[in-house]
């Protein structure tokens, strides 16, 4: 595969852009941040309809046979207009993790599910701060889970997750369908409430053990995870970008665009620096998703996404001034949801980590 | 330097004295009428108690006192999180400035009011199109040749507690033809008078303290005026160095590092306690550094200020590093939660919460000098180096493109 | 796709036949003059094999083949350190503009020894006022009217290898009485001509490839003119983008990230492996992070290349982001070693040695267009921001104020 | 104390910038850099003859009786020329090793002398990297020195050396003469040849064991070096703050001084800020000398007069353009003073190490 998007995979992502501006409103996404537990289920039909849930999936399970390239492009798409539900991610993520570690029955059951967009997954791996715990609090034995899992993006609305849990021999990955009694779900407050994170405690629930070591196979999904949300990232960063510039370039002070002032033109040239290499990174690793070195791909990709994001979210609210700092600006939605996306698949220590691992076993 | 610490001590005594009365506790759950009336007996306490307007001359109702007791007491009040945010811009200059510039009699009973927290001013600057760039503001105050009074028309933007304001301080333009510094006059304004509408703006953080303030015909008399006809600016520059000697924090009026430390022992990273790690350790380092160094920075200035010296305009430099510094501490304690540091009610307080710190950074990175202008102030006002290219200087306002 | 590789493979092959005899383990302790007559015989040896000016046309003596021929013997050749270096200018910029001005015959003896490394042109640009600004440069060339004839007066500087050149293109004002830009024209000049004195720059790396070039009434003749009279700086900007497309390197010509790696492997920081640490770890991700995003977009302006398609300017980001990266994590693998860090005997080359790399660094953020440029490039050429105000845009050369 | 200068330290400050004016050469300097094993002697008889080694020496011993505040604001000073020679602060450091951990023979020995700037001092306690190795190894038995001690600051001229050696009983600092035989002084090559650093190496020579705990004598050593040193690095930064500003309001480019550039006029202003912060943390220091936080002050100062100089020097020579990276310009001076200062007594994970220690333990 080539790093030149050609022209199929140009036109989905034109596509996907214009079908996300339609349908974007800041209100919406605003009501949101004060309204725990609710998502964007516009945004939601939105994505199955398009066929966006099934991008990534085999033909052979009603999917579309394309790869993290295609899905990669949607997120970027997505992210631009901070997209009011995290299950384009988390639920390709559960949808892999059934399609590399699950029995065919499993697989049967619920890949076109995920493909058609009526089953949303959510992933919970971390136990609180510790991403990938060695030894996760959750335990499942005899098919059956105990214990909770907290914080868990989507979790609040998806119908399974997957989480990784103590086995009988270790780590595990276990498949959990959540709509079931002995599983609470408690909404968590947070600052980005459209990600409807929750805990989720399990008191003797049924749970599909999935095959292979549980960390490694977490590590995997969350390589995968990691570079479809670099797109996303990447998307909030070039709309945060394209919002400083065309600010810079209208609002006046002292008798010229605020983009005349080197601190501000400067500033926004830095920024793009900062897109540019996430993108690029971003897609090096969509189009490098079966090299073996893929994990450190993917680790630079997270790691340029989420500077990239943060950076220009930030720097774009202080070039909008007092405007950008209000309710009514887009800004804080953004600064709010690089925050989210930096932290709920790992935050910068834990990918840094993972990259210098490799790179140190590697030297 | 005895004095000093003596007043401290006694204001450090009586403040602990009413902190179960007024400070933090007694105002959790409260809505924002019940705060500000708490805030008001807090401010009427403080008038009985002698604590309001330290620095203030005693005829204008004050204690007569210097910079530094004002300091002191500043520096202890703010432990205990009193309601006195209401009155700090009403007393800090709108009313200063009016003293300055009114006749006697009703201003001193404006004061006086001011002073108990029975009425609040605010003050009318910042627009839409004139933030950092003030005086490229619009609204303006026309003649009426016939009765002398001035008609106010326009929009004022991020005006502090201009909700419950009972006045405000405006400057307005009387005269377009003139450059822009020069065609700007000052006056003082009731809130309350027919078409003056306040609108509270919302921002990022949740919370609603700035406003809009629409002028829509507002009829003022020329009594009203502070200062002559087209010298506004220079009352406004007036006004904003009143409260250059204020009370600061080295942690940018965000978490303690302590706080950070605290946690990074038992957090952790790669199975050990998080405060074991370099990247947390460099991070603790540099912000102590900062910190440690603005503190000194700080106590050199109060010193100079106590020898009789005019202290230099270190102020500048003061905000702009601790609100960098704590924006970028309160982000890299979030992440250091991993997804714990997703939780967030909007309850905590940006003192001791890393997300509401971090949340209400970028407020405290742009209101009262974004950090281009406190960089181009220690650029051209310390350093001699040239101002940036204005080229709306010396143009009539009304030539110049908008 | 495949002849690309085809022809990397070959060209890798010849390189390494080559290493023994030209490669860094020959070069190794001779003296500049030994090393640049060891570079001429590889220029000679490149130009038997076919690899000399490999996307030159063919009437001029080269390979008739493209850029993307050109960057693979390049990327391999820059991995056996041979002396290529003297040629770089000379054979870039130079020799192909005046082939593309002069008339044939001349030209091309000259482009042969040129490509066979028997002659060096260098290229005489900047002065000591100006660097950034060239359009504000001060040699004047001055029209002996009764002979047609130019004499040259004024002083390059930054020249680089003038030391070993023979012939030099050069822009001079002819007129002074025109805005900056109009009032150049550009020639031709013989290095051995009287009246031209080369003075080496020692720089602060210890090394000395820049040089003053002065011109004391230099004759030169009107056919010695490139380009129409007051049309040099457009020649000049149309020279600067002949090497558009050249090797880069992600880790802007310094060491590899490996190299730190390695010796983090066995460094020490608080009694454990330094690659345990933190902060090494942070700046190793990250570093590799901006590397491998630097390699990303090299590698896509390649294909976009080979598909016929126009790069974008990306090569202002690259440069910007790789020198600067180098020079901190330079700074940063010195102060690793603690006070072994201190040892520098001057003999490393900045690909292998942090001291190395960190000292050139500085030269490597100014020479061929500084940060600050760099980022306008950006700003100005893929963003649209405003150009920076430029008070001597169309006034008179001899009207400004220098 | 007071963190105001009062007008006997003021005066100290203005005549020592005035007499090392009128005495500096930034040839003479840039000679240094080229050979090995010399330093600038002129510099050194300033500093005795000025009465400067004496300063912060008792006055029972030929000292002035003055302290840190009063030695800083000399070092400073010297800072400010990039000086010929390390002996300001080393010999004060060997000194007050001597005056803190020696007897009263050793004291009356030495003192008078480094107070007179007859003998010259040196400082020894880093393994390469380890800047306070837990089992240095230098071996100290039976009064005897055995071992190698690399890359010494100073180490090339002087007449006495305090090094951290593993003793009978743990770690312990050791006073030895240098001038004597089986001391073997390996000149190292630097990027800053002024120092004279070199190997020493010891066979069987004879040494005093100074008391208290090795380490701890030799971190409270290090504490009051670091406080002299971040005087000189400020002066240092200071120094290239207004190189860096004069020079951008005269050169121009574009018809105007570089310095109305904002790239230029706010990296200048944001020097300005590290340089008033490494100041002022200096002189904190300085002043608490005796203070039981004071190991905290000075790892404050220590930390940020590093940044400041390293940045400073380096953004001077970047404001300069070409100009500042020849070698006649003084900005690679000062960049290469500021790396070794950075490194010499330890470098930035060294002291972030030591301060969060500190600060870790009282929280």
């Amino acid at each position: 595969m080539s790093l030149l998007y050609d022209e199929a995979q140009q036109q989905i992502a034109t596509e996907a852009a214009r079908v996300l501006d339609d349908a974007y409103s800041g209100e919406r996404l605003k009501a949101l941040l004060e309204a725990k537990g609710a998502y964007d289920q516009e945004f939601w039909k939105t994505c199955s309809e398009q066929g966006w849930t099934a991008v990534a999936l085999p033909e052979e399970y009603g999917g579309l046979g394309l790869g993290l390239v295609e899905l990669g492009l949607i997120a970027e798409a997505c992210g631009g207009v901070a997209c009011g539900a995290p299950f384009l991610g988390s639920s390709h993520a559960a949808a892999q993790a059934i399609l590399r570690f699950a029995g065919e029955a499993t697989k049967a059951e619920w890949l076109p599910r995920f493909a058609g967009g009526e089953a949303k997954g959510a992933i919970g791996f971390a136990d609180a701060q510790d991403m990938l715990p060695v030894a996760p609090s959750l335990q499942l034995s005899n098919g059956r889970l105990n214990g909770v899992k907290p914080a868990v993006s989507g979790g609040g609305a998806a119908d399974l997750a997957v989480v990784l849990a103590s086995g009988e021999h270790g780590p595990v990955l276990a498949l959990v369908v959540l709509d079931q009694t002995n599983v609470t779900r408690t909404l968590v407050d947070t600052f980005d409430n459209s990600r409807v994170t929750a805990d989720l405690a399990f008191d003797g629930v049924e749970a599909i053990a999935l095959s292979g070591d549980g960390l490694e196979a977490a590590r995997t999904i969350l390589c995968l995870q990691a570079v479809v949300t670099a797109h996303e990232q990447v998307g909030g960063a070039q709309k945060m970008l394209t919002a400083a510039r065309d600010y810079a370039l209208t609002r006046k002070a002292f008798g010229q665009p605020i983009g005349a002032f080197q601190s501000v033109k400067h500033r926004i040239a830095e920024d793009y620096v900062l897109v540019e290499l996430a993108r690029a990174n971003a897609q090096h690793a969509a189009v490098h998703a079966d090299h073996p070195e893929f994990g450190r791909y993917a680790a630079a990709a997270r790691l340029s996404a989420t500077e990239a994001y943060d950076t220009v979210s930030r720097d774009a609210t202080q070039v909008h001034g007092g405007i950008g700092v209000t309710w009514e600006a887009d800004m804080h939605l953004h600064q709010r949801r690089a925050r989210t996306l930096a932290i709920e698949i790992g935050n910068m220590i834990f990918w840094e980590d993972a990259l210098v691992d490799a790179l140190a076993e590697a030297a | 330097m005895v004095d000093i610490d003596a007043y401290r001590e006694r204001a450090r005594a009586w403040l602990d004295s009413q902190a179960a009365a007024f400070g933090h506790a007694a105002r959790r759950g409260l809505s924002v009428a019940e705060d500000l009336a708490l805030g008001r007996r807090w401010q009427a306490a403080k008038h009985d108690a002698g604590y309001a307007g330290i620095s203030w001359k005693k005829e204008h109702g004050g204690q007569g006192l210097g910079p530094l007791q004002k300091l002191a007491f500043e520096q202890e009040e703010m432990k205990h999180g009193f309601p006195n945010t209401y009155f700090a811009v009403s007393l800090g200059m709108p009313v200063p400035i009016m003293l300055r510039y009114l006749p006697d009699g009703w201003k001193q009973e404006r004061a006086r009011a001011a002073l108990r927290g029975d009425e609040i001013w605010c003050q009318l600057f910042s627009e839409p199109a004139a933030g950092s760039d003030l005086a490229g503001l619009r609204t303006r105050a026309t003649r009426d040749e016939a009765t002398g009074d001035w008609i106010i028309n326009g929009q004022k933007l991020w005006t502090t507690w201009a909700q419950h304001a009972d006045y405000g301080v405006i400057v307005a333009r009387t005269d377009p033809t003139v450059p822009k510094h020069k065609g700007l006059t000052y006056f003082w304004v009731d809130m309350k008078a027919p078409g003056v509408t306040v609108r509270p703006v919302k921002l990022a953080e949740g919370s609603s303290h700035v406003n809009e303030v629409f002028f829509d015909d507002v009829r003022i008399s020329d009594a009203q005026r502070l200062g002559p006809v087209g010298g506004g600016f220079g009352v406004a520059m007036e006004t904003l160095v009143i409260e250059r000697y204020s009370a600061t924090d080295p942690a940018g009026f965000g978490p303690p590092l302590a706080l950070l430390i605290e946690q990074a022992k038992t957090d952790q990273v790669r199975g050990r306690p998080a405060i074991e790690d370099g990247r947390v350790r460099e991070r603790v380092a540099r912000t102590y550094a900062i910190q440690n160094g603005l503190a000194a920075i700080h106590k050199k200035s109060l010193l100079a200020l106590e020898a009789g010296l005019q202290p230099g305009p270190e102020g500048a430099l003061h905000k702009l590093v601790s609100v960098r510094t704590r924006q970028k501490l309160s982000e890299f304690a979030i992440d250091l939660k991993g997804v714990s540091g997703l939780r967030w009610d909007g309850d905590g307080e940006r003192k001791d919460d890393w997300v509401a710190s971090w949340i209400s950074a970028p407020t405290g990175r742009i209101a009262g000098g974004a950090d281009e202008m406190l960089l181009n102030t220690i650029a051209e006002k310390i350093l001699g180096l040239p101002q940036d290219h204005r080229p709306d200087k010396g143009v009539p306002f009304n030539a110049i493109a908008q």
